[in-house]
Parts: C-alpha cells; structure tokens; sequence
C-alpha cells in the first residue's frame, strides 16, 4: 500500500532507472559468456541496482561522482550513454574511455562520473579531494562516493573521512553492503558495529538505510544531498544490500549456498520490490512491463552498437600518458 | 621423482610441503580459505586450518605489516598481495619497515617473509592489474627478488624462499599459472644462479620472468636459421648471476636483454650497463635492451598487444645483432 | 591525602621509574645540544613519563612492546640499558642497535622492545602482527603498542586495529595524546569524538585515563593487560597528557604560547604530581630527592659512558642487510 | 633580474608567484601553516590563507588523493610530502592514480600537480629519511621526474612544474636548502633539457640532484691537473636529455655517471644502458656508474659516509678512466 501523495512520476523512473542498469549488465554479461568479447574482468550490480538509482536521483548533473570496479549502476544513473560504455567493455573506439580503461575505469566526465577504480577504498580520499576542488573553486556541487562494504578495512576509509570532515567537504559517501568482499563474507573481517559506526566516530552525520528498498534510499538521499549543498558538510550513508552475483562474471560463487542465495532473491530483490510498490499506486503490470522491455531494447541496441565499432588505433596506446616525456614506440 | 606441475601447482606443493615440514609457516591473504583468487593455495585451509591458512581483510597494508610483525616474533609468513599492482597499498611496509628493520636495528631482527605479488599482463586487465615492478625491488637494499618462470623454479625457489631468512619479494607471471612441466623435486636451487634455458654461442639473450619463455622459443626459431642463442634465465634479480651473464657475454660479444616490464629504468638497464662496465668496447654489436615502451597498460586487446615484448620482436632483434 | 591502602612501594618505582626517563632526555638533550654529539633529530617525551611508567609497569620482561619516533621513555620503562640507549643516540658501537638506527630506531630485543619507529603510525598494524605471531606460537605473552595522537589520521591506524579485533590478537594500544602533532595541534586536523571513539568503532573495549596520574595509568594498565592475557582479546587506552618541549630538540615552538606552555607544566607535570601524591603517603622529600639525584647520577654516567664508547667499524655498514646478496663495496 | 637565493628559498619564490599568478595554484601538507619542516612555505599562509596554504592530517595517502581529487576538477595542487620516505605511505596514490587516471580514462582528466618529496642523506637521519628513489618514478608511465641542484633551477623548475598538466614528482635535496646561488627569473627552463656544469673534452660526467654540484666540484679539480671534464647536470630524470648525452660521450669517449643513489638498478643503469646501446663500442674506456652499495643508511656518521658518492671518488674514478 503506497501513501496518498505518492509520486508516481518519481517511482516510476526510479524503476526505469534500475531496469535500466540491470539490462546493461545482463548485456553485458551475454557479452563476456556467449559473446566472448568481453575479455577483463567485469563486476555485475545484479540486486543493487536500487543505492544507485535512488542516491543519483538526487543529484545534478553537474554534480559529481565516484565509483568502484563494481561501477555500471553508478554510471549509467548519472546518464552516461549505455552504448559508450558497453564499447567501453568491449575495449572499442567508441568506448567512453576510447577502449583504454575497460569496465574497471569506466568513466564519464561530461556527465560528472569522474571515474570507477580498480583499487578497492582508492576513490574514498579521491572524492573526498574532489570536493575539496570544488571548496577552493567556490561553487556549489557536490560529491557522491560510492564504495563496498570490503573498502571499509582499508586506511583510505579513515584518511578520506576524517579528510572529509576535517576540511569540511559537500561530500556524500555511500557504503554499499553487499556483505561480500570477492569469497569472503565481510562480517568475517571486519571488527566493530560496521560502517556507519565507523563513520560517525570520524565526526561525519550518518544514516543507514534499507538499501533494497529504491524510494527509501532516494527518500534519504534527497535529505542528505540537500543538507550537504546548504550545509557544506560530509555525510554518510550506509546502504544495506546483497550480491546476487558472483563476484565476477566468471565466479560461480560455490563458496555459499546457491539455495540461500535464490531465497534471498525471491525475497528481496530491488526491482521486484518497486514494481510492487508501483503496482500498488495503481501502474498496471503492463506498464511495467513495457518499462522493462524498453530497457531491454535500449540494451541490446547499445551491445549492438558496441559490436559494430572499431578497436581503437594501434597508435593511441602512445596518447594521453602525458604532454611532457610522452611515449615514442622507440622510447626505449 | 620428477613429476609433471602446472606453474601454480608446484609453488602450491612447495608451499604444502613447507607447511608440513615446519609448523611456524603460514600463509596469511584475501580469499586464501577459499584456495586464493588464482587456486594458488588450495586445499591448504582443508590440511592445515584457518589458523595458519588465513583470510585477510581488504587490508593490504596490514596484511603486510601484521605478517612482519609475526616474522619478528618467529613465525615465518608467506603473505599473499594477490595483484602485484595492490603490493603498492603496502609500500611503506615492505620498504620502510621490512626491507630495513634488521640492519635498523642493528642485527637484532629477522623478517623471514615471502611476499607473493602475481605480475604482469593477462588477460585486459588494463593499468592497475597488469604491472610488472620487479626493478623496484632490485633497487631496494634487504630484499631478495624471485622471478620464476617454469614449474621447477616455482617449486623449488619458494621453498627456497621460505627457508630463507631474508624478505624474497616473489613475483609470479599470472600468465603462465597453467603453465606445465616437469619438476624434480630433489632439483636444488641456490639464489643468484640462473639457469641457460638454451645454448648457443653467437649471442646472450638474458631473460626473466614470463619472458625467459618467449626467449627460449625465439631460440629455438634462431637455432633453425643458424644463429645459436645462450638464453639466460636469470631467476633472481637480486641477488642476479653476473658471473654467467658476463662469461656468456664474453664468448658471445653480443647481448640482448629481454623483459615485459617497461624499458626505461627497468632491470634491464643493470644487465646491460653491468656488462658494459666489466667488458667495455669488447662487443661485436651495441648490446640491446627489449622492453615495453613508458606507456601505460591499456585495456583493448589491440592496444595492449602495443606494449608486449614478442617472440618475433626477440627473434627480429636477435637477428638484427647477428648481422 | 591517600587511601590507606596506598601501595608506597609500587607508587615509589613508578617515580623512579619517570624520573630516570626525565633525566635519561635531560642528558641526551645536553649531549645533542652542549655537547653537539647528536647528529639526527631527537623526539623529547618530557611530560609524558607517566603513561611509559605507568603502563609499562604491569608488563611482564618477556612481554612485548613497540614504540614511536618519541620512544626513550618506553624503551627504558621495559627495562633497556640507558648507557647502550645513549650511545645509540650517540651513533657508538655500544648502541642497542650498533650505532645503525639511533634516537628514532632504538630497539632493544632482549627486552622486547621490538623497536621505535621513524614512520608515524607504521608500528601499529606490525604491533598487531607481533601478537598475531604469539597466538600462532600459543604461549601467553602480550603486546604493547604506543603511539601519538597524530598516528590516529594515518590508515594503518584503522587496519592494524580492525586486524587486532578480528584474529582476537592479545594487544594493548596507548594513544599517547600529547595534544600535538610537530607544529600542529591534532585537533585541527582530527574529525570526531576522538581516539577512543574510533577504537569502539573498531569493536576494541577502549578507556581513557588522566595520563599524567601515573598511578591511575598503572590501576588502569593492570586491569587491561590481565583483561587482555586472560580473553587474548584487544583493548585500547587513550592517555591524555601534554607535550611539554617542541617537537624535536631543536624545535623552539614558537607557534604557541610559552606562557601557556609553562603553565601547563606547572601545574600537570605528572612527575611533581607523583612527588606530592608519595609526600601525602608519608615519604619525605628527602627521600623523593634522592631518587632523583639517583637517576641523575645514573644518567650522567651513562652519556659519559656513551661518549667513551668508539664509533663502529666502518665495515659494518655492510653487514645486517641480508643474507641473500649480502652488498658488498665493489657491488655497484 | 638577477638575485641571490637559497635553494630552499628560489622554490618558495617560484611558488609564491605562481600562486601569485593564478588562484586556482594551492599547496598542501603537513605544518605548511607554519611554513613547512624546512620553511619552504614561509610567508605564504600570511599571504594567501589558510584555504591555499592548507594544513593537513598526517595521512599521507589523503594528502596524495585528495590533492589528486582538486586537480581532477580543476585545480593546481603542490603536495608537501616532507620526506620523499614517508611519500611511500602515498604510493598507490601517486603510482596507480595519479600517473594512470589520464590515460586510463582515456584522455578525459588531467592530473596537474607537484609533488614534493625532500630526498637524500642529510645529518644523520638513517635508513627511514634519507631515501633517494629517483629511479623509481623515471620508470612509471605517466610521471615527470624533476631532480634540481641548483637555485636558479629549483626557481625555473618549480615555475614549469606548476605551469604543467602533468603530474611532476619534484625531488629537492634537503642536504641543500641553504645553498645560495644567483637566480635570473627570466631564465626559461625547458623539460629534458640537461645543463652543462663544466665544459671539457676528456671526459663526460652525467650526475643530478646534489651530486651534480659535487660532480662540479670534481670537474674543477680534474681541470687544474689537465683533464677536462664535461659535467651534465640531467636536471629532469623523465624526460632526460639523452641527446646532450650522447653528443658528449660522442666526443670525449669516456663516461661516469655519479648519482647518490643505490647503483644497482639506479638511473645511472639507464643512462650507461642507452649510451652503450647507441654507441655500442665507440669508447675509449668502459664505462662507469658511482652510487650507493646496496646497503641502508646507517644512523653513525662515520658509517654514513661510507656510503656516500664523494666529490673525490668522482675524481679519482675520473682519473682512472682517463689512464
Ligand atoms: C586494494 C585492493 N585489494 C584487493 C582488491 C581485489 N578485490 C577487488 S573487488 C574486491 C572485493 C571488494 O569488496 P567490496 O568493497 O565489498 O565491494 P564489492 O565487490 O562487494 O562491490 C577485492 C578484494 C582490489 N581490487 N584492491
Ligand atoms: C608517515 C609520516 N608522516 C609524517 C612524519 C613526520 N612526523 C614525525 S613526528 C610527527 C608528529 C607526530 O605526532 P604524534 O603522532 O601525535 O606523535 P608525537 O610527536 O606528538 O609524539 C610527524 C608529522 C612521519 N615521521 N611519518
Ligand atoms: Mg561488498
Ligand atoms: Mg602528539
């Protein structure tokens, strides 16, 4: 049962959103297993899709991002063509990092995604850095973070909070709790009441939040965006979620249960959740469904498109290292 | 009795038969429960538990400085990175503390350790996952560097490794984990010597790593036009086997270096400078180094296919010495 | 007025104990300073002997302990000979360490003092490492792991406590809070409630003491160090005391108040405070002068000692490097 | 117009213009607020505040990002990391971040910074402040490696760093601070272009950093007994000017390269692997590198100058290549 003053407009495209990123990435996917084409490693958001769609609903596009190696989600939501990034999968031309980054780097900076990163906790002080540009710049955008669970353990958590907080940065760091960390289950090795805790001892307001459930995480969001750009103070936010996939594509996650698993899924999937939510402010399931099917089409056309480029340039592996000592094949 | 390995395989027995030979050994990374990201310890945490088979949290730095902290104390660590490209999360550890705390503290200290740190391009990987740094470590007083590249030399230099009381900064090729062979066991190793993966006397081609395979092979294309390569595999580039570069050198007169890792600065400016220093003019032809251009690691096969060191490159650049 | 229970002969140790490490830095700062016979920077801990006294005095002589670039107290306190720290400090053959590491390096392993550190808060997750290595070998010592209130922005201080918490290593953290970092005051640049705080968040049990009531130190050290023997588990200790003298030596510290320096000192030098706390359990200031004089006697006669002592033999800068590849002075 | 400057000073003035000259140039680091650990920042939090004269926590690896984070939207950030040792708690930071991010994404950011990281031995600082590790950045893609020995080149190369888009590893000698020398602010400094410290035909002497100044002095010393000495002052590892190199050795067929890091895998390495490869015999005599043993740096000062490269080891290895 959905409220009264329920926003229809804005549920309705938080779910196209997550349709969306979860059609790129079984694109995606249909890519690397039937396609072979895709041939690092790429990380699937398969039933986070909603900490994406709902936090980045909050933001302008002017405003900027951060993200992981598990980064599709993010991206796309801050409107990052799909078709660049699939031939940025695909290592092609087109790609939005000209095929030299791949799924790991995927970056957008036109529309603020300032890049994933392969380095698990990397982006954490990298955000943090980012705002505090836009301190000295003097303008009013913000920054959203976004790293896992795992990233939690590493010193750059600390050092890019206290940072944040320190300096007083417009900076949002999004925790999402997939409750992974690659085969190991995070709560095995990590210490303490969890993220949130450990962000607030470093002086950062911070909230945790159903994850799963896409209007709360906007909800939320919405509020802490809005309290960062007047206040221009950091915050946190942990979102509690779970990792349908194997880490990778290519792991068939045996170290825990496949039943489990599927439970947790039927249970508790983001998109399923939204579509009732929807279904019970009065969409038919036929408006949904043409919703999903669209993000289908967009998909497909963009895995279509990503396979007609071209690779890039033999010569383009000697661009964009740097203007001063630049590379020459005879360099050595 | 010799045994048919993968790569991964032999450092995994080596490691197994460690484990079981000397209660302090221990290895301690992300993922290890589970057999680690490459199977590079499976079946371990089954033998020997998760005590001495330990998980790790995304805590590279820690991961580093804890195992020092219980090789100080007389465990002997064997500590996983997993991506060479991460050992950087742990610099001031290796460097800093581990490389420096026995003459620091003036004899009083040990750091036993074998730091494992998979290298090297595989599979579009791109930037932060391909790196190959060995010339780092070479570079870097109180380590001891291991760059294997056939099961033999995997198996036997980490059980060397973990018989030695030094820090051995331990890069395997992710490349070549399936890599199979033939591995004596009783085959003993003793640091600095390398090994002559092919005979020949009209030039030295010095080699390590992944590449020490790919020289091997362009020996062999030479051998059937006539031009006979010594290929030197070095194994260890700290302590390195001058000696046998600079006998071969001196039979030869001509010498080409060959390594993956980018060409400026690399590991490969030592060899050739070493032997130009002990030999001056007495050359046929101006030594050569072959290495990857000062680019980055891309991620479109095509382009990171730019910055290998081939076979035919080794084969085309041996000729060109011979001529 | 002291409780009638008061225990005079331990309260008369822990002063001996804080005034021999005031007169150890007395003499070595009239060595680098009179006598110029110091080379490398010297980190003072006047003011702070109480948490050194304190703590290190529940430890048993084969437990363990590291310590900071401001190490002197510890490492006298676990009960290194002062004349082989002074000729460390002097660079002599007699040094602890040969004359290799000096002021920022001193170790003493056979006392357990596994070492002093150059890099601010690189001992930490190595401390930790340390007791890892004795629950591997399963006897029943622990660690003690000192550090600055500075050391709490760097990341390894989130790592090694996250890793202490995790594997349940037996280690006692003290935060020496000294209130500065070089010539910066740590609050300006620390976010959050502060040391003790982070360490709850790490799921450590974590306390705070006055650390210039070496007494309160000591009730309070020997209740952890038996908590943590027994449950082989963390526990952390913030001890809040001041930095008496610039940062180094040679630090004049005149970016803050000289008169706000010296009151401070006269009215919190735990030294004067354990003074007084042993006149109202009886002793006479005779006798407290005495073991000053005792301390300073022993102080004088170990610089002089240091400054009999030769330089080391040239040759050993190439010995203790490795065993593997051992450099040699023709191996460039 | 022309004024005589510390070393330390010519960069502070250098900084202070270009901060002077655009509001988007900042700098950040430890105690910067009182004017830095060797007063290279004095005056400027009076002049330009506290937001571009920026404290920071001791958190290395923030320091590192975060400046990367501002330069990424824009901004132009000098990092103070206070010892070039302590810059390795930075390393994934400035080796799989900084260096990587333009090309990894493809062209679309920029990293436009100045690192400084004071190096090399001074006053007994022992094994973890004394660290010279020039050799490792001129072997990363994507990295600038500055090496100034001089008052007028640490005030123009200051001046060019800040003025790149590149991340420039700007490496000061902290043994030189108080060096005074003239300095022509008009003078312009172009990257990869080497200065002649000493004319002379015998011989060609390639150093940088501080040993350059040393090598100077030698040259002085070789010319009074009639050895002329050209000394080459590299002043930028990466790029570096291979061609006034090897125009020289090209003449005087003698060369020494003297650097006060370790040798073994040096830059020294680099610069005798080119020369032989593209002069091949063409020497009178065989080459030679000087720099540290591969051992640590000791705290005792008589063990410290054992590993020092001296102004008289440069003569008498001069001397004997000469013979
Ligand atoms: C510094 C570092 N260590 C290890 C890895 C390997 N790695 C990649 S993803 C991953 C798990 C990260 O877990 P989390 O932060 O929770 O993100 P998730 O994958 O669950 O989205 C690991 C260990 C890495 N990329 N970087
Ligand atoms: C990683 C690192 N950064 C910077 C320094 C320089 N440094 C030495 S001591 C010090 C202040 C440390 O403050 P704190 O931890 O509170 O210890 P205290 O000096 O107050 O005892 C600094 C910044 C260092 N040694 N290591
Ligand atoms: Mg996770
Ligand atoms: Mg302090």
């Amino acid at each position: 049962m959905t409220a009264a003053n329920y926003d229809t407009a804005r549920g309705t495209a938080l779910l196209e959103m997550m349709e969306r990123i979860r059609a790129f990435e079984r694109q995606a996917e249909l890519a690397a297993i039937r396609d072979q084409l895709v041939l690092g490693a790429i990380h699937l958001s398969l039933g986070q899709e909603a900490s994406a769609a709902g936090v980045i609903a909050a933001l302008r596009r002017d405003d900027l991002l951060l993200s992981t190696h598990r980064g599709h989600g993010h991206t796309l939501a801050k409107g990052a063509d799909p078709t660049a990034m699939m031939a940025e999968l695909l290592g092609r031309e087109t790609g939005c990092c000209g095929g030299k980054g791949g799924s790991m780097h995927i970056a957008d900076f036109d529309v603020g995604m300032l890049g994933a990163n392969g380095v698990v906790s990397a982006n954490i002080p990298i955000g943090a850095g980012a705002a505090h540009g836009i301190k000295l710049l003097g303008d009013d955008r913000i920054v959203v973070n976004f790293f896992g669970d795992g990233a939690i353990n590493r010193g750059p958590f600390l050092e890019g909070l206290n940072w944040a907080a320190v300096f007083e940065l417009p900076v949002l760091f999004v925790c999402e709790d997939n409750e992974w960390s690659a085969t190991t289950r995070t709560a095995t090795m990590t210490a303490g009441a969890g993220a949130a805790a450990r962000a607030q001892s470093l002086g950062l307001r911070s909230e945790s939040v159903d994850g799963n459930d896409v209007e709360a995480v906007a909800d939320l969001a919405r509020d802490l965006v809005d309290a960062i750009r007047n206040s221009r103070q950091p915050a946190f936010l942990h979102a509690r979620t779970f990792r349908q996939s194997g880490h990778t594509y290519f792991d068939p996650a045996s170290y825990r249960s496949q039943a489990e698993t599927q439970a947790r899924i039927d249970a508790d999937d983001p998109i399923e959740r939204q579509r009732e939510t929807l279904q019970g402010a009065g969409l038919a399931k036929d408006q949904l469904d043409a919703i999903r099917q669209a993000a289908e089409a967009e998909m497909v056309a963009a895995l279509e498109a990503a396979k007609a480029a071209a690779f890039p340039p033999d010569e383009s592996v000697f661009a964009d290292v740097q203007d001063i000592g630049s590379p020459e094949r005879e360099a050595f | 009795m010799t045994r048919s390995m993968t790569y991964a395989g032999a450092a995994l027995e080596a490691l197994r038969e460690a484990m079981q030979a000397d209660p302090k050994v221990w290895c301690v990374g992300e993922d290890l429960g589970r057999g680690g990201v490459f199977g590079q310890y499976k079946g371990l945490r089954e033998e020997f538990g998760e005590l001495r088979v330990s998980d790790a949290p995304i805590s590279e730095a820690a991961i580093m400085a804890a195992a020092f902290g219980a090789a100080m104390v007389g465990t002997r660590p064997v500590v996983e990175m997993r991506f060479a490209d991460f050992a950087l999360c742990a610099t001031d550890e290796l460097i800093n503390q581990i490389a420096k705390a026995r003459f620091m503290f003036g004899g009083q200290s040990r750091a036993p350790m074998v730091i494992r740190k998979p290298m090297g391009m595989w599979r579009s990987s791109a930037a932060q996952h391909s790196q190959s740094l060995e010339s780092w470590y070479a570079h870097i007083p109180g380590l001891v560097v291991a760059v294997p590249s056939t099961p033999q030399d995997n198996y036997a230099m980490m059980k060397a490794a973990i018989a030695a009381d030094d820090p051995v900064v331990y890069l395997e090729h992710k490349n070549i984990w399936a890599n199979e062979g033939p591995v004596d066991p009783d085959e003993t190793y003793s640091w600095g010597t390398a090994r002559q993966r092919h005979a020949g006397s009209d030039l030295t081609i010095v080699s390590w790593s992944d590449c020490a395979n790919r020289a091997e092979l362009a020996a062999k294309t030479l051998a059937a036009e006539g031009i006979g390569a010594e290929v030197i595999d070095l194994r260890s580039l700290w302590p390195w086997d001058k000696q046998a570069v600079l006998d071969s050198v001196a039979r030869s007169g001509r010498l080409l270096v060959a390594h993956e890792s980018v060409a400026v600065g690399g590991f490969g400016a030592e060899v050739v400078a070493t032997v130009c220093e002990r030999l001056g003019g007495a050359f046929k032809a101006a030594p050569r180094r072959l290495g990857a251009p000062r680019s980055l690691i891309p991620y479109a096969p095509n382009l990171e296919d730019q910055l290998r060191v081939t076979t035919d490159m080794i084969v085309t650049t041996a000729r060109e010495l011979c001529q």
